[in-house]
């Protein structure tokens, strides 16, 4: 039986498909790191996906225009994060709740626009696939990696980008001491509001590109609570790469492709009861945990509103 | 008004500031008047001194220049216009600068990525590291700091990070720096670097406003010293002429003894012993290598050295929270290594740590709940080893607080709102009160006011006169020679020597401090 | 029902939302046209939607009952439990369940209905036309967890499949999630890559499914209600309910003093079950015959699909023509 | 804003307890707006929201029904945020609670007297939760692995174990049979029901000559002694960790690890602790609404059908008390009557109920903003009267309760 999962067409779909199920996990925790290297939890990703899904999905079904899909699907996302950063930042608001209000109102408001405009379920034509010339010629790695649609070459990109932003840029060095110790930055004539502000708003938008990467490339439909809990993954996921936009991609990679995995191992038939094979990537996800030698640098200041003079 | 014919751009590129006056500055904070109708001034080419005991308001009125509190009345003007300074980012604008009491650092980031925080880079919007690395490299030099650009600056020990924020503040040359107790924990050596580089800034054009409890340092560098106490400025006078003994008065309003009355104590057996330990530094490297030594009842072993040569790791191995890889702790006939601290607190050990702030207290507890630190789980603080007892933890902290004179509201005062020198005596107040066997105590009188210092140093040597047996590390030679009965000197985690007090000498430590051998050095 | 003026007022629960285009919305279409035939005035109903926490929905059934409603609807096996404790206390309303065919008649309960959906029939009549229209005898379906309507029409699908062509090979994934389309859209594609060329599936998270199937142009088919307007193209036809079938006879039941007591199902035989063809989709006679043929079988009770006790699904029994269910549902 | 405008602190006192208050109705104001978009009556829907939450006996019963597992939930989350652990794992920890209190129900002979019958149960629910929980806290403590990750994957295994466990080991018998297959228990044994505390109330009533020597007033309501020991737990929970020694150890790792190391505290075995309580407290919660409100478990729906988000919602009631056990009564009450109201207003304005989580939501971010003023003015006041230090939490009071 097990050998059944042995052949090329299932290793492939797996890798493939891991790699599909990996990309809104990647924009979310990306931009969710963001937040949390400068010292802002946001648990509200799961709303901002949804409104970034609905937002999407509006737009391309009314314009039929993707670029203008993702656009708008950039600005909600960017106005729900300013949102974030007006309470957890200028309001100081314990951002633990703050975070859990943004995601019912997100669940809330993109059923409830839904709702409103769409009387059916409809589907869009959403980015399609594009075989990368050459490289997906080449046998296996070709249909692994270089078949998907834009929204996925896009999240893959952001994970260097990231890491070069972070680590090799004057506002990545900025991002970092804040969310290390904001009184220092302060000090050094930086101002943490603004930096705050800054990651909270992108880590919004990508938020929000995270649901459009499901309403208009992967899935091409919306549905109320589509993300089913994606968000709050992203958010572990974050912890998972403690802080680093590797350790995220690895992460990421690691939770879809065994998800890929267990879907598959009941295609063939293999019977292990579903709900075991259900559990296998929350449990494989901790215990790689336990046994990765990790790193852990926790920005010292994460969770904690920051105000001069205290 | 010009003062002297110094240009008006600095070498370093800043306008220069002919003259910063504070008028009247009023600032309140929850049960204290911190600063109360204050006028303070400076002038380009001088160092202006800021004298006070923990609590006099000093960091407060300097916090204010640099844009970290705002006032609650009085104003601010720089060359006769008034300036309006809202947030330290304010204050860089207007060319000032400031090195914190309470290190500025960012510690999970590089020592260079700490410099370069805030910088314009030559390379934006990418870092230059590299180029930053290299100046400091030069600085460190010109100063006489050694600092490696590289290092994370959790690694480092407190007199390291004291270079650093130094550094980090020459690096960006201010016409106006302000000096918060840069030389707390710095060796004469480095001190003596440091007036250098002072003086240099000031022939340069430089105003400099100068903190510190040490009062030989106030008036070897400062052209004026002013003396601050409870938020009031209680005198202003030029540096010439004024001395030690007058100031102390200025400050504490009574007379300071500096010489302090150490009977010989008939020393005991040995209480804490080392043998050959060896031990890690957090960057994995060797901190100590094979460090033996003995302390016995009613003696005092000063243990010198430059910060970062293994005192830190020393102190936390002996009290149990960083392990030995080899060799052995004895505390008293029992051995004692890698035990857990609560072990050694049964057992009579007691440590008065360097980071007070990050191990001696929990800073959002109450001075009451810091005081039973470890021992909530007795009685009397607690009935039965499970459920406080909260009259008689009240009651046990209203008389540490009165006994040791410690400046706080009351007894339910967070402690993060006591000046640091009255932390520090509440940290000494609950350690000496468990009438310890053995004492470690690290950097006890760091950043504490010359009244406190005297006290504290007269608390060790009853303790000692007690037959408590004390480890005391200090990079304060002048207190190391004033308490010790024995004097060794840690160099590369190595014990390069010790010396009788009485036949040791300040030249000869110095020298043993640069990894002189105790025999070749004298 | 309509006495003197009164209109007659049912309140239903639900799950999951009205427009959830399945289980739930396939209940509001029903009062929703009942309501058209018979005018406002006659006939009020109200809903709670989303009522997924069962003691939420138990306060609302009891808030309703409260109310003074004529029928109040508890439309998910869920709710059952809390029904059976409540309804006691109102015995002036009448109750209606499902899908269940427990009564609580036994413990001596005397107001409540319940209803059921024989979804398994719809099934294997789709699943007999999948069978046929699969060229490479691998046939998909994605379900969510292994129960209720969905294990009815999942076991009626595959049995159908097998009843037509016994070698093919029917590939069933229950993702155990209700609404991850993202899941679905990857067991679809598992399915699809191992040559499924035909695929159904039943829950609000499917259209992650059908999309996959859009893409390399498999066919589907749905259940609960329409989807083809997700994708015209590639959906064979659905099973569709139509609950007026059991709210009828529950009305007539109350006008005649009945406050419950019954249970009734929807059934291809009662017309409660439609198989609702894509008119955009061309299909060869032999499968619009083979389908028809299959629904008559059911109907006459030719093929009896007899649903094993111990869950392992549905197997079909040659009988004789006519069933007792069949008479008394006339 | 300008602290310097601070005008009448007495005034202040009595305004900002209330603040919360006033937070909740500006976001009900801009639900407002949103109703009539709905073109829904803002003053019928609110009332009908009122009336779903306070409005009669049932209705009272129904929001401290709610509010129990808030209560005991949030109580857990007091003491592991006051620990330094942030446990997101209410969810799982409140369903293994639940099926353990189920199977044993399921297990115990029908000769168990009720009152044991409960015990164990409750017991038993405690203790698998606490157990989820320390898994985390081990996972923690010796492996460094993030609690809040844990949590929450542990949240989905346990709903995944739950269905499989419904769906096999635990499931009716009957349903067995059935085709459909319904993936729940039988209803447990009457002497696993948690006894109505409605009657003993009404007692009460006619003790004090309220009510009638017949009249029925609470009898005929649901209402639980569930919400009873929630709350004398959270009493509980408080003197646990304002007045004993392993609430201060607690506290004291939560504030600053390495102090409490220092200071001799095996700091490992409080992170363990810590949310080894929390969870066990949480599992309770799901034991009592197996034993007080389910009388079964069943799959259907999947965990939050079980849970109705308690193991989240606990969290904001916690943060609404500032952390403090005591002060989570009120705001689980508050929060739960918030639920409860939400449902009857959907129901009698027939609004998509999307609209109430909008407007649960708006609540929520209202009430977390509102805290800044009150906090500032908290400093600004002890300056201004020269009292104690700022902001002072609530540690301190157990220390001048002594006084
Ligand atoms: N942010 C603050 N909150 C509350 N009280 C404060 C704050 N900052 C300073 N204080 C109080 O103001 C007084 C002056 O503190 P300040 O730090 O200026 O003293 P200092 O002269 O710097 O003492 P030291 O010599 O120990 O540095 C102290 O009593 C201190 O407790
Ligand atoms: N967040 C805070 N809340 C209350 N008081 C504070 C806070 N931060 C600093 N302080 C007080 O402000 C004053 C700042 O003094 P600072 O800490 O700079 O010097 P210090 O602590 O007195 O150091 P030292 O005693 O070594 O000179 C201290 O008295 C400290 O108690
Ligand atoms: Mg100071
Ligand atoms: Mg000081």
């Amino acid at each position: 039986m097990i050998g059944d999962l042995l052949n090329a067409t299932v290793l492939i779909g797996i890798a493939s498909s891991g790699i599909q199920l990996a990309t809104p996990y990647l924009y979310a925790s990306i931009g969710e790191m963001f937040g949390q290297r400068s010292g802002v939890l946001n648990l509200g990703v799961e709303g901002m996906m949804l409104m970034g899904a609905f937002t999407a999905f509006y737009t391309v079904h009314n314009t039929g225009s993707l670029v203008l899909g993702v656009l708008a699907a950039l600005m909600i996302g960017a106005l729900m994060g300013l949102a974030m950063a007006v309470i957890s930042v200028t309001l100081q608001a314990e951002q633990g709740i703050s975070g859990i209000g943004i995601y019912l109102f997100g669940l809330g408001m993109s059923d409830l626009l839904f709702q409103k405009s769409f009387s059916q379920i409809v589907t869009v034509r959403g980015f399609p696939t594009i075989r990368i010339p050459l490289l997906s010629e080449i046998p296996v790695i070709g249909e692994v990696f270089f078949e998907h649609n834009l929204l996925v070459y896009v999240a893959f990109a952001l994970v260097p980008l990231a890491w070069f932003v972070l680590n090799k840029t004057t506002l990545g060095l900025k991002i970092r001491a804040v969310g290390q110790n904001p009184q220092a930055a302060d000090t050094m004539g930086i101002s943490v509001a603004r930096v705050r502000y800054f990651t909270v708003t992108l880590g919004g938008m990508l938020a929000s590109m995270a649901g459009a990467s499901l309403s208009i490339a992967l899935l091409n439909v919306f549905q109320q609570n589509m993300t089913a809990g994606q968000g709050f993954i992203a958010v572990a996921l974050v912890y998972f790469g403690s802080w680093r936009p590797g350790g995220v991609l690895i992460g990421a990679l690691l939770f879809s492709t065994v998800n890929a995995l267990q879907l598959w191992v009941r295609t063939k038939g293999i019977d292990i009861p579903a709900e075991y094979a259900s559990m296998a990537p929350y449990l494989l996800t901790i215990l790689a945990l336990v046994f990765a030698s990790k790193r852990v640098d926790q920005p010292a200041a994460l969770s904690k509103p920051f105000e001069r003079g205290d | 008004m010009t003062s002297n014919g110094a240009p008006h751009t600095l070498p370093t590129g800043h306008a220069r500031i002919d003259h910063m006056e504070m008028k009247g500055i009023v600032k309140r904070f929850p049960g204290v008047l911190a600063a109360n109708q204050v006028d303070f001034d400076v002038r380009t080419g001088e160092v202006h001194a800021l004298l006070g005991e923990n609590g006099a308001g000093k960091s407060t009125l300097m916090k204010i220049l640099y844009g970290m509190y705002q006032p609650d009345a009085g104003q601010i003007t720089i060359d006769g216009k008034v300036a309006s300074i809202h947030s330290p980012a304010d204050a860089i604008r207007q060319g000032i600068g400031m090195i914190h009491q309470h290190f500025m650092l960012v510690p999970s980031l590089t020592v260079a990525e700490n410099v370069a925080l805030g910088m314009p880079s030559s390379r934006a919007p990418m870092l230059d590291l590299d180029v930053v690395s290299e100046r400091i490299v030069q600085l460190a030099k010109t100063y006489g700091l050694q600092v490696d650009p590289e290092c994370p600056v959790w690694q480092l020990a407190v007199g390291e990070q004291q270079r650093i924020e130094i550094i980090k503040a020459l690096y960006r040359g201010a016409a106006l720096l302000i000096l918060d107790e840069p030389t707390a924990v710095l060796t004469p050596q480095e001190v003596d670097d440091l007036f250098v580089t002072l003086r240099q800034m000031t022939a340069d054009g430089h105003a400099l406003i100068f903190i510190s409890h040490k009062l030989h340092e106030v008036l070897n560098i400062s052209d004026r010293i002013t003396v601050l106490r409870d938020g009031c400025v209680v005198g202003s006078v030029p540096a010439q002429g004024a001395t030690k003994s007058g100031l102390a008065r200025m400050m504490v309003g009574r007379d300071v003894v500096f010489q302090y009355k150490r009977d010989e104590v008939q020393t005991g057996d040995v209480l804490l012993r080392v043998e050959d330990l060896t031990a890690q530094s957090d960057r994995g490297t060797p901190a100590l290598r094979a460090v033996s030594f003995d302390v016995h009842a009613g003696e005092i072993l000063g243990l010198a050295g430059v910060s970062g040569n293994g005192q830190r790791e020393l102190a936390q191995v002996i009290f149990g929270l960083r392990s030995a890889t080899g060799g052995k702790v004895w505390l008293g006939s029992q051995d004692v290594t890698n035990k857990e601290p609560d072990t050694l607190n049964a057992l009579g050990m007691s440590y008065i740590p360097e980071e007070r702030m990050l191990d001696g207290v929990i800073t959002d507890f109450t001075v009451a709940e810091n005081v039973i630190l470890q021992e909530h789980g007795q009685a009397p603080c607690s009935r039965g080893r499970l459920f406080l007892n909260p009259r008689a933890i009240l009651q046990r902290s209203s008389e540490l607080i009165r006994a040791f004179d410690i400046k706080t509201p009351n007894a339910n005062t967070p402690i993060k709102s006591l000046s640091g020198g009255n932390i520090q005596k509440l940290i000494l107040a609950r350690e000496l009160r468990r009438k310890p066997r053995v004492l470690i105590a690290a950097q006890p009188t760091r950043g504490v006011d010359i009244g406190a210092t005297e006290y504290i140093h007269q608390c060790l040597l009853d303790q000692r006169a007690q037959g408590t047996a004390t480890l005391l590390i200090s990079e304060d030679l002048d207190e190391i020679m004033a308490l010790s009965d024995r004097i060794a000197v840690l160099y590369e985690g190595t014990v390069v020597g010790i010396v009788d007090r009485k036949d040791a000498n300040v030249e000869q430590l110095g020298l043993m401090m640069a990894g002189v051998r105790a025999d070749a050095a004298s | 029902q309509a006495q003197d003026g009164e209109p007659f007022r049912v309140a239903v629960v639900m799950p999951s939302t009205v427009n959830d285009l399945a289980f739930s919305q396939s209940m509001y279409d029903a009062l929703a046209a009942i309501q058209e035939e018979r005018g406002e005035e006659n006939f009020e109903f109200v809903y709670s939607e989303n009522m997924f926490i069962v003691d939420d929905a138990a306060t609302a059934l009891r808030d309703y009952a409260s109310e003074g409603y004529d029928l109040v609807i508890a439309h998910g096996s869920q709710y059952g439990a809390s029904l059976a404790e409540l309804a006691p206390d109102f015995p002036d309303t009448a109750f209606a369940w499902g899908t269940d065919i427990n009564t609580y008649t036994d413990e001596g309960i005397t107001n409540i209905f319940a209803y059921e959906a024989r979804s398994e029939e719809g099934g294997f009549v789709q699943g007999v036309m999948g069978a046929m229209l699969s060229e490479s005898g691998v046939i998909g379906i994605v379900g969510p967890i292994e129960a209720g309507d969905a294990k009815l029409y999942v076991d009626g699908y595959k049995a159908g499949v097998l009843y037509t062509n016994p070698d093919a090979e029917v590939i069933v994934n229950y993702i155990q999630s209700f609404s991850d389309l993202a899941l679905a859209a990857a067991a679809a594609e598992a399915m699809l890559e191992s040559d499924a060329d035909v695929l159904t599936g039943t829950a609000q998270m499917v259209p992650g499914a059908i999309g996959q199937a859009q893409e390399v142009g498999a066919l589907w088919f749905g259940t609960q209600s329409s989807q083809t307007s997700l994708a015209p193209e590639i959906v064979v036809a659905n099973q569709v309910y139509d609950w007026t079938v059991v709210l009828e006879p529950i009305f007539e039941n109350m006008a005649n003093g009945v406050m419950g007591g019954e249970a009734y199902a929807l059934t291809l035989e009662n017309g409660g079950l439609v198989i609702d063809f894509n008119p955009d989709l061309e299909l060869p006679e032999e499968v619009m015959a083979a389908a028809e043929e299959a629904i008559d079988a059911i109907v006459s009770g030719e093929l009896v699909l007899v649903v094993d006790e111990t869950g392992a699904g549905i197997t079909v029994e040659e009988g004789e023509p006519m069933a007792e269910a069949t008479e008394e549902a006339e | 804003m300008d602290l310097s405008s601070f005008r009448n602190p007495r005034l202040y006192r009595l305004i900002d307890p209330l603040l919360p208050l006033f937070a909740t109705l500006a976001a009900l104001l801009v639900g407002a707006v949103m109703l009539l978009l709905m073109n829904a009556n803002p003053i019928t829907a609110y009332r009908a929201l009122y009336e779903g939450a306070f409005g009669s006996k049932n209705a009272v019963a129904d929001t401290l029904i709610k509010a129990t597992p808030l209560l005991l939930v949030g109580i857990g989350i007091c003491i592991s945020f006051r620990g330094g652990v942030i446990n997101v794992g209410g969810e799982g920890q409140m369903i293994v609670g639940g099926l353990a209190a189920t199977a044993l129900a399921l297990e115990l002979p029908e000769t168990t007297s009720p009152a044991l019958a409960l015990l164990l149960c409750l017991a038993a629910s405690f203790a698998a939760g606490a157990i989820w929980g320390g898994i985390a806290g081990a996972l923690k403590a010796y492996f460094k692995v993030n609690e809040i990750l844990s949590t929450i994957m542990l949240n989905q295994i346990a709903i995944y174990w739950m269905i499989y466990l419904l769906n096999n080991t635990l499931i009716d018998p009957l349903k067995a049979q059935q085709a459909s297959r319904i993936p729940e228990t039988a209803r447990l044994p009457r002497q696993f029901d948690l006894p109505r505390i409605g009657e003993w109330l009404d007692t009460l009533y006619k003790w004090l000559g309220l009510v009638g020597p017949d009249d029925k007033l609470w009898a005929t309501t649901l209402l639980h002694l569930g919400i009873v020991l929630a709350v004398i737990l959270a009493i509980a929970v408080y003197i646990f960790l304002w007045r004993t020694t392993i609430g201060y150890r607690i506290r004291a790792v939560g504030k600053n690890p390495r102090a409490s190391r220092y200071a001799g505290i095996r700091v490992k075995r409080y992170v363990v602790l810590s949310l080894l309580l929390s969870g066990g407290l949480a599992g309770l919660a799901g034991g009592i609404q197996v034993m007080g409100v389910r009388h079964r478990m069943s799959a259907e729906g999947g965990g939050i059908a079980f849970t109705g988000n308690a193991g989240f919602n606990g969290i904001v009631a916690a943060l609404f008390g500032q952390l403090h056990p005591i002060g989570t009564i009120p705001a689980s009450v508050l929060f739960g009557a918030l639920l409860v109201g939400g449902n009857k207003l959907q129901r009698d304005v027939q609004v998509p109920s999307a609209l109430i989580t909008v407007l649960i939501g708006l609540v929520i971010i209202f009430v977390v903003s509102s805290e800044l003023w009150r906090r500032r003015r908290a400093r600004r006041r002890v300056i201004v009267t020269e009292a104690g230090p700022p902001d002072r939490p609530p540690e301190s009071q157990a220390m001048e309760a002594g006084r």
